[in-house]
């Protein structure tokens, strides 16, 4: 088979680290070729690359047999390559329709077509399960649903060169499954994927070849069929991972009790408790309204109805501060838009919820903030040169342990976490699954959501399953299963 | 000071209205005869009283051998003048007599601006005999404007058929003024005569009575070259000349006397004269200038 | 919305706001403001900010009037009233095309380069007119200000010109979906291979030639020349803006909001004076109006927001249990 | 950087530039604004902007003035120095409560809040004053001005004190860390826990407090209080912290470098008056300066972050490298 897309030897260095260091790879027509890497191993910087957003250091690209070098995203595009960036990039005011549209609109003698355009979009987006007004603004869907947009946006173009990076680090099982059904398609009708995900079990599914990358470089190049996830993991990692079993916990007393929880129009009469030294976890779909539960909690939005008991004692969060004090810590899903104070140190955002607790309520302690920053750097493994560098600069996983670290410094006793391991890879997911375990032990009460079930099984004690803003299943750990919880998370939802 | 050349400092409020314009070609005209090297510096905008004092203080550490400022705000510059005279420079006051809040001044050079006040006010009521609707337009709250206004009204009110309809703050501004009088005119149709405290904010009404097609007396102070144009046009009915070109030159004739040793009053007062139609080409030709006479402080009523 | 209560308090208040022409009076007076508004309505949905529009007033009024000034003592020209237009049109395009080149290519913050140019341009205003004021115009421009057509000012057709065309501008073209996406998230434009920096310039050069046609229009109104003219509009403009619901931070931009915001401090002004209120006070209900517009605006919006949400929710459930608060 | 090259060529154009007297003057005629440049730098690092602090300048110096002054008929009530200034400060806290509270707690945009509230304290000026100049401020208090310690004048060492506080409050404090949070990310930092409205008010009121502290030093300086006091400032204030390196959108403040860019202005409306340019082109020049001071500092950062990492960086706005199309 020919190769449609060649790279070789390429490198790029940022201030103060070599993101990558001589990477090559290859692309044949048709195939989807997957790229697995830990955090940081330089795999968006190579897509960077070949979309024509940043050049490369050394090395040389060849497209279709052609030298290529991408000077923009235009070039990129022209060129018949179009990227999904891992961050998502989209025009918060505008409508879903401008946003798949953006730079490449139908047009009629000058005058924009409109009607047109709504009307594929809606049908695009039906095709990936996402059912919204295109006329709605894109800043006020959920992150899912954002996430199906720029897949929508650049799906639509049709290239000969599709690179995705990790597109379903938000979705949950039926988009994931509409997804692949669509670049199964794509690929008959003769498009290359390059695909992103650290969620190993889509692999067998949707790839054909796999390459993996460390520190920059390229490792090795392998058929999946003949391969297995063992295998990846170790060229990944360099080492073996050691299976997780986790032992069961005593639970103690309920530390949060959410009782009768309403909030008008988003979710309803939603009832649970968390013990003491016990993970739940909520599944649903996308859009089921789990994130509106935890933020109502937090006191971000208001509810309507409804108690929230802490220790046996009926509490009024009217914002953050006082969920905070109480003892909560929440991990919201977009970390981007909602976590991470982008522009500044790693250890600022590591610190920002334990400042008063490191040096009182008016100073600033510099030192001893790094060395927070530092400390809980090494414990997570945040692939980082100092901490006083921006979060901005970090590859995405490794942002992601940096909000961990966040609440893990506030030494919240209720954590609530929205997707804890959203772009997470393999190796820090195992790790960051430890410290949930460990966190337990210790006598933690976590609540946590998340769109990935076999996550969900691994580390929930009990399962709630929402659907269309209800609690319909409370399921302990035997009764629960990827079936199971699917069933009821879909259960009478198709229209 | 240079040993030779004597180099003098000119300071108007700002260079963006044609009065000052004018004060400073004539002073130009005469340090040249005179062999005076001439330094002009004015603030971007007329309000700007803090640069006004850094520029003075400014060409004081420079040893110029004379500053003639006209101050935005006569309390205002006391600073300044107080670092110039420890500096043994003298300090002349041009378009003001009304005395600083501090230092010492060697000489106050101006017009009367109440008594040019006065003159048009005589002539309202010479033109409206004694009873009718007028509006006022305001500059920006300063010393010249409370003197400009303050003046006019102190003879109208003595005519209790003279009613003053409205008064509105346009800025010293020909835009502002059109803009108000426009709206004024709808307000009250009945007003038979606008005075600006400025020529500017006059021509501004002038244009906006013409505009409405209403005939209404326009009348300001200052006899900027454009307003005499518009007298002669028959856009502007009167203003007060106050002979700008002449007081630049009186300005630096004074300075003269000062460095040849001879005594020059603390207070000087330059001739206005109301300016029509008729009167215009007298006024134009300088003959209606009449020398400058000792006077005395204009005291703040 | 306010501007409907507004002129309504104002009616009750005096008689005379009611009048027609007084009503005609409060739009040509806004009218000069107004095209200034459409441009930086255009700017501001970039997310930039152009300040330089007052001078640029300034500047090509004094420019086109020196070219047909038949007044050769203040420097007066005598060209045909079509050249000096032109000529003026022309500057405001070249001030906007160097904001535009700063922000777009040197990646310079649009306040700090339009700040740059607000100043110099004001600078070379007076540097052409020496302070003079630039008079003796050609009669048949003088009447700009005060033809009618249909028993309206041309001042006002123009006006209504120019927002028409800026609203199929914004609402009917790429160059108005790439602005707001610009104003909304430059760089995922960029990355969906829209030629940014065109658009900026574009954007800023469009705000530049609506300042120099407000300029011109100025003069005609004001029957002359003035470098001191379009002093402070920057900040009138921006309010306007703000008043009509665009949001500073770019990437929405609502035209008719611009025109509305315009005319409601208009009105604000007019009936201030129709009122008779104090000078001094008049500055003082100017801020309070801003400030209260601005408010009602959010509070009408925080409701319709609540109102959307439940709208969306109950379209995806089907269901009808939704009740008001 | 900029300001030594600047200062170094100015020094040699101009020999009186050189001298310790005039660099005095220099730092004194830049401390009023310099003053509410700290304060500013804290607004626009938490994202926000501060139109109101020029006209502050005008209400505090206004008020401070009246209950000072022995001249009974201007409306002077003869307090005490300590009161007055107090007072003075009071209403700068006032009107900085009134932004924050719009801003933080009502939602409304910084620009416009600030906007109404400079037309609205303006107007309680000229209300109070009705125009008058308020004079015969007590002799103690005129010294202020004119006072020296160790040579130096009090508005330096004032202007010195408010820097170091302001750039202790900034880098050393909780709350300057919060401020620089929000710019960055509000609604990620009021997630953590940090009571984001207490510290918008609080950085609006610390605006306003310093604005108040430069309106009564002008008066001192003055030797009277003026209602038009301090118009136009806002404008300074804000180039001058951009043109010292902070950012608009927010979220990074260089309170040395704001100092540095109002002396940068302060020394080149100096340095024209000393190289005695005319009036006229002096606007010119000083907008040029502006534009170049904002651009030096881009391309310098470009070269130097190139030098350091080779070619990495083609340099572009926010995302720090993406190419021009
Ligand atoms: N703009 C940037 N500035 C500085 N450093 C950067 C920048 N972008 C990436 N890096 C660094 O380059 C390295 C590679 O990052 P990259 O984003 O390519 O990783 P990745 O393989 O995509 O990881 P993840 O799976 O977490 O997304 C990381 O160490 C990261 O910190
Ligand atoms: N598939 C969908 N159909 C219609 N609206 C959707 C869909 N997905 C998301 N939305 C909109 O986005 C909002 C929030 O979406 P989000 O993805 O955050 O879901 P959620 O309710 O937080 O639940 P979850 O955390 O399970 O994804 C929803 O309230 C809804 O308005
Ligand atoms: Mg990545
Ligand atoms: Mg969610």
């Amino acid at each position: 088979m020919e190769d449609i897309l060649r790279v070789e030897g390429v490198s790029k260095e940022f201030p103060g680290v070599k993101a990558l260091d001589g990477a090559r790879f290859n692309l044949r027509k048709s195939e989807v070729h997957v790229l697995l890497g830990e955090n940081g191993a330089g795999k968006s910087t190579l897509m960077n690359i070949i979309g024509g957003v940043y050049r490369p250091d050394e090395g040389q690209m060849w497209l279709r047999g052609q030298p290529y070098r991408p000077q923009s995203a235009l070039d990129a595009l022209r060129a018949g390559v179009a990227v999904i960036h891992q961050e998502l990039q989209l025009c918060p005011q505008q409508s879903v329709v401008e946003n798949v549209f953006l730079g490449d609109e139908r047009r009629r003698a000058g005058w924009l077509c409109k009607r047109e355009m709504e009307e594929e979009a809606e049908n695009l987006l039906a095709e990936l399960g996402l059912q919204v007004d295109p006329r709605a603004p894109v800043g006020e869907l959920g992150i899912a649903a954002q996430q199906l947009v720029e897949i929508a946006k650049m799906v639509r173009r049709n290239p000969d060169v599709l690179v995705m990076d990790e597109p379903t680090a938000s979705l949950s099982e039926r988009e994931v499954d509409r997804l692949f059904d669509i670049i199964q398609r794509l690929k008959q009708g003769g498009m290359s994927v390059i695909y992103i995900s650290h969620r190993l079990n889509e692999i067998p599914r949707i790839g054909d070849r796999v390459t993996v990358m460390r520190d920059g470089r390229t490792i090795d190049t392998l058929d999946v069929k003949t391969s297995d996830r063992n295998q990846w993991i170790q060229l990944m990692v360099g080492r073996e991972l050691r299976q997780l079993a986790f032992e069961t916990v005593e639970r103690g007393e309920p530390v949060l009790s959410v009782k009768g929880l309403t909030r008008k129009g988003v979710f309803r009469d939603v009832t649970f408790d968390v013990h003491r030294g016990e993970i739940v976890a909520i599944a649903g779909m996308v859009g089921s309204g789990r994130t509106e539960v935890l933020r109502a909690i937090f006191g971000v939005d208001p509810v309507d109805e409804g108690e929230v008991w802490v220790r046996g004692r009926r509490t009024h969060i009217r914002g953050p501060a006082d969920a905070i004090r109480l003892g909560f810590g929440f991990l919201p899903e977009d970390r981007k838009a909602q976590g991470l104070v982008l522009e500044q140190a790693i250890a600022h955002n590591v610190a920002l919820a334990s400042y008063a607790r490191l040096g009182g309520p008016v100073w600033y302690r510099g030192r001893r903030t790094e060395a927070l920053a530092n400390s809980y750097g090494q414990r997570l493994r945040i692939k980082m040169s100092r901490s006083s560098e921006r979060v901005a600069a970090l590859s995405g996983g490794n942002q992601q342990k940096v909000m961990l670290a966040r609440w893990l410094a506030a030494e919240s006793e209720i954590l609530m976490i929205d997707e804890p391991t959203r772009g997470v890879d393999v190796a820090a997911k195992f790790e960051i699954y430890q410290l949930l375990h460990d966190l337990r032990r210790k006598g933690l009460a976590i609540l946590m959501v998340s769109s990935e079930l076999p996550e969900v099984l691994t580390l929930a004690d009990r399962v709630l399953v929402m659907r269309e803003g209800e609690v319909v299943a409370h399921l302990c750990r035997d009764e629960a299963s990827e079936e199971v919880i699917a069933q009821w998370a879909m259960a009478g939802s198709r229209r | 000071a240079g040993s030779g050349q004597k180099t003098i400092a000119i300071l108007p409020p700002g260079m963006t209205s044609p009065f000052y314009v004018q004060i400073v070609q004539g002073a130009r005209k005469i340090a040249q005869e005179y062999g005076y090297k001439v330094i002009v510096e004015a603030p971007p905008a007329e309000s700007d009283f803090n640069t006004q004092v850094s520029m003075m203080e400014n060409l004081v550490s420079e040893h110029v051998s004379a500053i003639a400022v006209c101050p935005m705000d006569d309390k205002a510059i006391g600073t300044a003048i107080v670092q110039a005279n420890k500096a043994h420079i003298p300090v002349f006051i041009f378009n003001g007599l009304a005395s600083t809040g501090s230092g010492n001044v060697t000489e106050y050079i101006g017009y009367n601006q109440r008594e040019a006040a006065h003159k048009l006010a005589q002539f309202t009521v010479q033109v409206l005999h004694g009873h009718g609707n007028i509006m006022i337009l305001d500059g920006i709250p300063s010393y010249y404007n409370t003197e400009r206004v303050g003046g006019y009204k102190e003879i109208i009110n003595h005519y209790p058929n003279i009613h003053i309809v409205e008064e509105q703050q346009a800025d010293w501004l020909r835009s502002e003024g059109l803009s108000i009088t426009m709206q004024a005119l709808q307000a009250h149709p009945n007003i038979q005569l606008v005075y600006g405290a400025s020529d500017e904010m006059d021509i501004g009404a002038a244009i906006a009575a013409s505009q409405m097609h209403k005939h209404i007396y326009t009348i300001g102070i200052d006899g900027n070259p454009v307003t005499l144009q518009d007298i002669q046009s028959g856009l502007v009915t009167a203003t007060i000349g106050t002979f700008p070109y002449e007081m630049g030159e009186t300005v630096v004739e004074q300075m003269h006397k000062y460095f040849m040793g001879q005594s020059i009053p603390k207070f000087l007062e330059t001739p206005t004269v109301l300016v029509t139609k008729s009167d215009l080409q007298a006024y134009e030709s300088g003959k209606l200038w009449s020398t400058p006479k000792a006077s005395h402080e204009e005291v703040q009523m | 919305m306010a501007l409907v209560i507004l002129a309504g308090a104002l009616s009750l208040a005096s008689p005379a706001f009611r009048t027609w022409g007084n009503i005609q009076d409060i739009v040509i007076q806004a009218s000069i403001v107004a095209i200034m508004a459409a441009g930086q309505t255009f700017v501001i949905g970039t997310g930039g900010i152009d300040l330089s529009v007052g001078s640029i007033v300034g500047l090509s009024g004094v420019i086109s009037a020196l070219l047909m000034s038949t007044d050769k003592a203040v420097g007066g020209m005598g060209h045909g009233v079509v050249v000096a237009v032109l000529a003026g049109l022309g500057v405001g395009a070249v001030v906007g095309l160097f904001n535009g080149f700063a922000i777009a290519k040197l990646g310079m913050a649009p306040f700090i380069v339009t700040l740059g140019t607000m100043e110099m341009v004001r600078g070379l205003a007076y540097v052409l007119t020496q302070g003079e004021t630039i008079d003796a115009l050609p009669t048949s421009f003088d009447n700009l200000a005060t033809n009618t057509f249909l028993g309206v000012s041309d001042l006002i057709w123009i006006t209504i010109g120019v927002y028409v065309v800026s609203w199929v501008l914004i609402s009917r073209t790429l160059f108005g979906k790439y602005t707001l996406s610009i104003g909304g998230n430059e760089f995922a434009t960029r990355l969906s291979g829209v030629r940014v920096d065109r658009v900026i310039i574009g954007v800023y050069v469009l705000s530049g030639v609506l300042s120099a046609l407000a300029g011109i229009l100025l003069d005609a109104r004001l029957q002359s020349g003035i470098s001191t003219n379009g002093d402070g509009y920057e900040l009138d403009t921006i309010a306007g803006v703000v008043i009509g619901g665009t949001s500073l931070s770019g990437g929405s931009a609502s035209m008719f909001g611009s025109l509305v915001g315009v005319l409601i401090m208009s009105c604000v002004r007019d009936g201030l004076t129709l009122l008779n209120v104090n000078t001094y006070w008049s500055d003082v209900v100017m801020g309070l109006i801003i400030v209260l517009a601005v408010l009602t605006d959010i509070l009408r919006k925080r409701i319709a927001v609540q109102r959307w949400f439940r709208r969306a929710i109950v379209g995806r459930r089907d269901q009808g249990e939704v009740q008001g608060t």
